[in-house]
């Protein structure tokens, strides 16, 4: 099914808002006034509602299918914490109201941050990064103000796992460090001799998912916090994975320094088809001085919000206070889950890549198999040998099956990797089938039955689209002329 | 517990299946000192009707702007937004879709995404833009670093009329850095930037309308600029304004950041808003953020994927051009949709209505003794010299359930030569009820 | 795609709320508690989102695609009526809280009560009926109470144009009445001497719909009014059809007595898969004193709810006050298109119903196509003679091009009836896409081309169902063992 | 106009296709007399912002329920809803959707109405239900009607504890009936319809819990009623009773008629609610309203359709079993959501926490001085005397902002006898500071 696009329905005249046409007296513009068409398309409320309703069903959604996706904890979004991001005591407040009239949005911040450091053990939280990669910025700006002012700016590099987001080096390059890279060890973990023998004067810290994207929990990570803190560095922990562990091990007690925690991955405050996220960052004692600006201070009976500071602080990272919306829903769930049941929410998410692991190694090749996975299972490319099927190619067969596919080729020290992460959300009759699945297509790409795979999804809105065409001749916005062409056609 | 789908047995037989005892078995590799034994000093799982009714606490703990007179701006913008665009957000499939990444079963907000970039580019006069920041004041610092990238110079003029925070999280970004040239704050739309261009200025940084609510002159600012080869960078805060205002872009502009709060998005005590990033074609490979483009299917048919990602991180690792991965997809939804329900006509509407109210209130205020307006122009926002303390008469209207605009000393702290000044703003939602109010309030206070 | 049942999906334990566990000391249930299983199945929240999301996918809606369905006005349904419904001082409130604390749930009841009156010229207005049909049965026991206090309880027959909507004859044969039929004159139309020829004095009145339901409007309606009331009776009009007229006509001017007004129909709620609807019955000066209760009065600045009454009231037709809820989003529609609006809407209904005309008369065959049409037009199937496809399935056809059917083979005056109402809500290119669907299609069907419409839908979630299986061998509800055999397929 | 998708430029063209001159054109047929010229006398229209204004100030002017303590119920209670469920009713796919006439294109209408019809007929213990009715009371009319279809006898039987305002639309269906016998009001549980029983009677309706909450033993009345040939038709108007109570159909009943108001929806001041009705297999052609079959599509796959629909108005004509035909679809969807939602384990759990609470509160009022409680057996509802009218005790808690219940006399004007009784209702929403307020007041009130 096509739609249309916005401007070739719409056009300048359409509207779905009714305002009145005010006289302007004398207007204040200071001929400052538009002279240029806005050139937007517009469309009344029958036409808009067809619009969206149609587009919003060309898309896969959590609500519609499982999404298998490791490192990105697509997990259930409970509606009640939409309805209490809408009460109007949320929604509808100004973040520059006097204090004294957002006593109830500062108590929601107390109560997130309260919950934050328990479940992690640290310090202190700064609340206001927009995202998880927002917060990693955050954590490693305070790293590096922490070093600054033990004199100790001139430590430089930062390592990183060959097995890290791309956020992580992206992060440390863009505060000017550069990145050592950290191998491997051939059960997908980092060796704490191999991070011994990085460590340097010029080494400011160490940048560790943990559990790591291969699914697997660090067993040196202590071993490794204390050996980057014997030689002056910090630990940040990409805390993408967070939801393996919540409420059952403390990231405080293993030595992390700084970690994001991402509210739309862990606490259910919906993707939204990317975004808006929100990435906390909790701070061990040593960085708590260097957390960012606003931040909350009780007062008497109430909260003051400290929006000034002489001295250590940071500064601020965005205007305003962060993303109170996404707090709302992320203490929403929090409260409904109670500490009991976060940590059953781990146990579960683990219990279910394991199940997928057992149910499907004996045809998939888990290359750290020899252990259990935490809440995502990898396995590499080596079952499709010889079929003629990529990785690509299984993972597009899955969208036919009513799933979306897996993460594929990270990480990216295996041989075509298929990452997998069920999410405690999934039900045991949803994994069932969704083993059944991956079994059963298995058994047809080593039948022979390529054009399954090569050509799929056969089933979806649109077959594969052609990516290089769209990075060589870039088209980023609608033109007239395309759409009169189309309209001839 | 509702939200978990085993039950016990379930949990049972996938052990059995797995081949462990119980789940703490999976847990080997935690060092035994750092596995939580006991339960947390936390709550235990919750009834929704009790969680709703501890939030509902919360929220009644605060003063909603729908409660009174409301004048607040400075960033963020209280407008009524149709009912519409909620419900049409609130969609499953828009709501809890993931990041884009498999076009297939992605059409719907990669095709949303494309129809954003050509709102924003034909709104701001641009001829690209990405597909949403996580706000406009981290998208203005995001404009810095790139202009400094496309210039390769690293000298940057931050307007005295650039709002506070979004001067502060510029600083922020860049670290320390005497190269960064923060003019003082211009509460009279005074000051002169372009004095203090040189040939190692990547860009200079022009908010309009300002912080205090003037209207400022790109076209000089952009000529200046670009004589000495720099990059003028505009930032707006309140959208609307661009239903009556000149597109920066049509007036020489090379980057355009700007909020969009004001369309489709609530208040939200601050967050999450939308930040919008538009600039030249030629500049795009040096953009942050994701960008949709157009291509076609194996079937020949119109499609759309995230492209040019040879810039992000996820590909580019420590070579991107930004750390950027999540932005602010449902805002930007948001945005998008309430801005197709306007179209051009609406918006001008819009705009036309939001300048009406700003005049009213400017003309009321104007009849207040001791008060002195400080704008010869504005959209729909201003700045007023009390002969007092700005700080302690909003506290007092407060007190009264008038909201009364921003103390400009809130986010200029030790400046005294600010204290008494007071930022307004009003909107299609300020009715001449509100603005008697405020007027009669302010009055008071001031007797 | 299937989507399992519930039964197959949820059991006996699982579920989606969580309350406490309550001690109870001693009951009071006096030995009546429950001793059998409830045999009822849960599902636990993220499991229902599932459910009730994939299933609803299975549907069509006005949201996503035109419905051309004569007599069934599926226009576009506001959410700002939503909204409004939902907000606490309307969803939460008791119908049976002190008068006091009501009063702006009764000014909603006064302000819609003044619209319908003004909209249609009549004496009052009974909000109580809970659709259409329920809206019939109280205007025809208005009628009956009017008769009987007159002591002309002898009327026994009830005068029902053929091509009118089953409920009417249904309501008439619920009250006791028996029908007599009345042809319609080769127009389409009523012959007021065809009505005078079946008036007596044992006719209690007549039941007509106007706009009829060949989508004319009834030319000699007053004249038809005028003799009815002559002979004793009261005019029952049919007020399905009143998206067409108004602001435009008021039914009082014509002469009827008693019409019910679908405001799920013309007033924009929403049909919701089958309701509920709201169907307030206006009345005319000697109807109003038979209207049932409850009722407003004003009392002194406020409103009073008569809910008894001695003497000539009807009593009331259900519990408490009629359909709140809709009332709501019914004023709520009102106000946003004004009388101006709601005027052009039914003009631009109209205009929508000629403009589809038009563009197929020349292929379609409008057996009453010499006049205008009101906002809905009728085919018959004479331009399919010879093709072998039949009205179903050509209208099976259009599901496959992303419409929904019109409504078929009614009216029951012309054969093989194809009857169009796009509404107001339709624009022109969506009129236009739809018409060359239909000159399309009906090209195909002269072609020869019968396999695609015979086997139609091709593309839906479902081909054609075979009704006489579920009539013969009805299966009304899961049955566990079917569960079973399905599972062990 | 922003739901009218016309431009002028469109109207123009299309009356241009059409061949006439102006939209008046198309009214010919309209008697001159009858077209209105003139603007009617009613408010031009108005733009989002203003109406939602409007209704806001309406529905302030309104005491919510959720506003204070709260005991009202009498055939409409308050409990709590899961956020998820009137999420899912808003989807287009089912808020939008039409009757499933058609149901290749209605499959999930369809198959939700077949599991609610399993829902409802596993809940009363019936072998068939139907696909809802508009509410409780007009189901339990419509059951009189079948009953006396199905026994071709003409006399019912009402009992006194049956919901007053159900007896009145009895009357009304039945019209001026001798034959329709209204027991007194029996506040105390007392009085037996059993002894009216004779061979002319068609059935007997029971309310269970009744009107005053007495708990009525059916398996009795069953019994009776079956060995004279006439039917029991049960009345439920708390259907979260069922989870604590033996269901009807195990207990004899041959109909069951229910408000499921209590399951997925709102008070709404009284409508829109959802009937239920369920009966015995042998009886199914001579229901009213729509049902739900399964059979099988011509590829031979498991699908839904209406069936059964020679019982109905649509098809049958004047020969119908009832004219109904809009029922309570999404009221009906909002009840199987919200009962899928507890399954059998939760809504034990909530009978289990209503009934606690009712003891609560009963336990409460026993110990005040000069009240009487009624009851004997009760679910969450209960009836009390007090030393004077209870309208008056009601009114005066009212003012302070508490709901205490309904004064019987509201119901039952003009019977003395009923003035100083009082019906409470608790729920899960019940807290014990609810119950601490209001036997304060009532203390306060009674002093």
């Amino acid at each position: 099914p096509d739609e249309p696009l916005l401007f070739e329905i719409g056009d300048r005249e359409h509207s779905g808002v009714d305002l009145p046409e005010v006289e302007i007296g004398e207007d204040r513009l200071g001929g400052f006034g538009r002279r240029t068409s806005l050139d937007l398309a517009g469309l009344t409320e029958p036409e808009a509602m067809r619009h969206y309703v149609r587009l919003s069903r060309l898309n896969m959604s959590i609500d519609a299918g499982m999404y298998p996706l490791g490192s990105c904890t697509m997990k259930h979004n409970p509606r009640l914490n939409e309805r209490m991001a809408r009460l109007p005591g949320f929604a509808d407040v100004h973040p520059l109201q006097p204090v004294s009239t957002v006593q109830g949005a500062l108590a929601v911040m107390q109560q997130l941050s309260d919950w934050l450091m328990t479940l992690t053990n640290t310090a202190a939280v700064a609340l206001s990064p927009k995202a998880g990669a927002h917060g990693e910025l955050l954590g490693m700006m305070a790293i590096k103000a922490a070093q600054e002012a033990r004199g100790e700016g001139h430590r430089r590099v930062v390592l990183v796992p060959e097995s890290a987001h791309g956020t992580n080096p992206a992060t440390a390059a863009f505060l000017g460090y550069s990145v050592r890279s950290i191998d491997a060890r051939a059960d997908g973990t980092v060796d704490v001799e191999a991070v011994k023998a990085a460590l340097g004067p010029d080494v400011a810290g160490i940048m560790l998912t943990n559990p790591n994207t291969c699914g697997l929990f660090e067993p040196q990570v202590i071993e490794i916090a204390d050996a980057v803190h014997a030689a002056g560095g910090f630990f940040y922990c990409d805390g993408a994975n967070f939801n393996a562990i919540m409420g059952v091990v403390r990231p405080g007690d293993l030595g992390i320094d700084a970690m994001h925690i991402n509210l739309h991955k862990t606490f259910s405050t919906p993707h939204g088809g990317g975004g808006p996220g929100a990435g906390p960052v909790v701070l061990s004692e040593a960085l708590a001085p260097f957390a960012p600006l606003p931040f909350l201070r009780r007062n008497g009976d109430g909260l003051e919000l400290v929006e000034h500071v002489e001295g250590e602080a940071l500064g601020r990272i965005t205007a305003f206070h962060g993303q109170m919306g996404m707090y709302v829903r992320a203490l929403t769930y929090m409260l409904s889950h109670g500490g009991d049941g976060l940590a059953q929410a781990a146990k579960d998410a683990v219990l279910n890549a394991n199940y997928i692991k057992a149910r499907l190694e004996g045809t998939f090749s888990a290359p750290f198999g020899g252990q259990p996975c935490m809440h995502e299972v990898l396995f590499d490319d080596s079952f499709l040998e010889g079929t003629g099927v990529t990785t690509l190619d299984f993972a597009k067969a899955l969208i036919d099956e009513g799933f979306h596919p897996m993460t594929m080729y990270f990480p990216l020290v295996v041989h075509g990797a298929m990452l997998i992460e069920p999410t405690e959300s999934e039900s045991l009759q949803t994994l069932d089938r969704f083993c059944d699945v991956m079994l059963e297509l298995a058994s047809a790409a080593r039948a022979g039955d390529a054009e399954r795979f090569t050509a799929a999804p056969h089933a979806a809105p649109r077959r594969r689209l052609d990516e290089t065409r769209a990075a060589r001749q870039p088209v980023l916005k609608w033109e007239e002329a395309e759409g009169r062409a189309e309209a001839a056609e | 517990m509702r939200y978990l789908p085993h039950s016990e047995a379930d949990r049972a037989h996938m052990l059995a299946t797995i081949g462990v005892a119980d789940a703490e078995a999976l847990f080997a590799a935690v060092p035994p000192s750092a596995l939580q034994l006991h339960a947390l000093d936390l709550p235990r799982h919750s009834p929704e009707l009790s969680v709703e009714a501890h939030m509902r606490r919360l929220a009644q703990a605060n003063h909603a702007a729908g409660d009174g007179p409301f004048f607040l701006g400075a960033g963020a913008y209280r407008h009524h937004v149709p009912a519409s665009v909620d419900h049409l957000i609130q969609r499953s499939e828009w709501l809890t879709a993931y990041t884009p990444y498999q076009p297939e079963i992605s059409q719907g907000t990669l095709q949303m995404l494309f129809e954003f970039q050509t709102q924003v580019a034909h709104l701001t006069g641009m001829e690209v833009a990405n597909a949403s920041m996580y706000d406009g004041s981290t998208a203005t610092a995001e404009a810095v670093l790139m202009a400094k990238r496309i210039t390769r110079r690293n000298r940057v003029l931050l307007s005295g009329g650039l709002h506070p925070q979004y001067r502060d999280v510029v600083r922020s970004y860049l670290g320390e850095d005497e190269d960064l040239i923060c003019l003082s704050p211009s509460p009279e739309g005074q000051g002169d930037i372009l004095d203090r261009l040189d040939d190692r200025t990547a860009a200079i940084v022009i908010q309009t309308p300002d912080f205090f609510g003037h209207l400022r002159d790109l076209r000089r600012a952009a000529d200046a600029a670009h004589a000495i080869g720099a990059l003028l960078i505009v930032v707006v805060t309140e959208i609307v304004s661009l239903g009556l205002l000149e597109a920066p872009g049509a007036l020489g502009a090379d980057i355009v950041v700007a909020e969009g709060q004001s369309l489709g998005n609530a208040l939200n005590f601050g967050g999450p808003y939308v930040g919008l990033l538009a600039t030249r074609k030629s500049f795009v490979r040096q953009m942050p953020g994701r960008l949709c483009g157009e291509t076609v299917d194996a079937s020949g048919r119109r499609g759309f994927v995230l492209t040019l990602s040879t810039r992000e991180q996820h590909i580019r690792r420590e070579k991107a051009t930004s750390n950027i991965c999540t932005n602010s997809g449902l805002c930007a939804l948001a945005f998008s949709i309430h801005l197709s329900l306007l179209g051009e006509a609406g918006l001008v509407r819009l705009a036309r209505l939001n300048h009406e109210r700003a005049n009213t209130l400017a003309d009321g205020l104007a009849r207040l003794e001791g008060v002195r307006l400080l704008n010869g122009t504005f959209f729909n926002e201003m700045t007023i010299a009390l002969p007092v303390p700005a700080a302690e008469v909003v506290e007092a209207l407060a007190m009264r359930g008038i909201i009364a605009g921003l103390p400009v000393s809130r986010l200029l702290p030790g400046d005294p030569s600010v204290d008494n000044l007071l930022v307004l703003a009003a909107t299609e939602l300020t009715t001449d009820q509100d603005i008697s109010a405020l007027i009669e309030g302010l009055r008071e206070a001031l007797a």
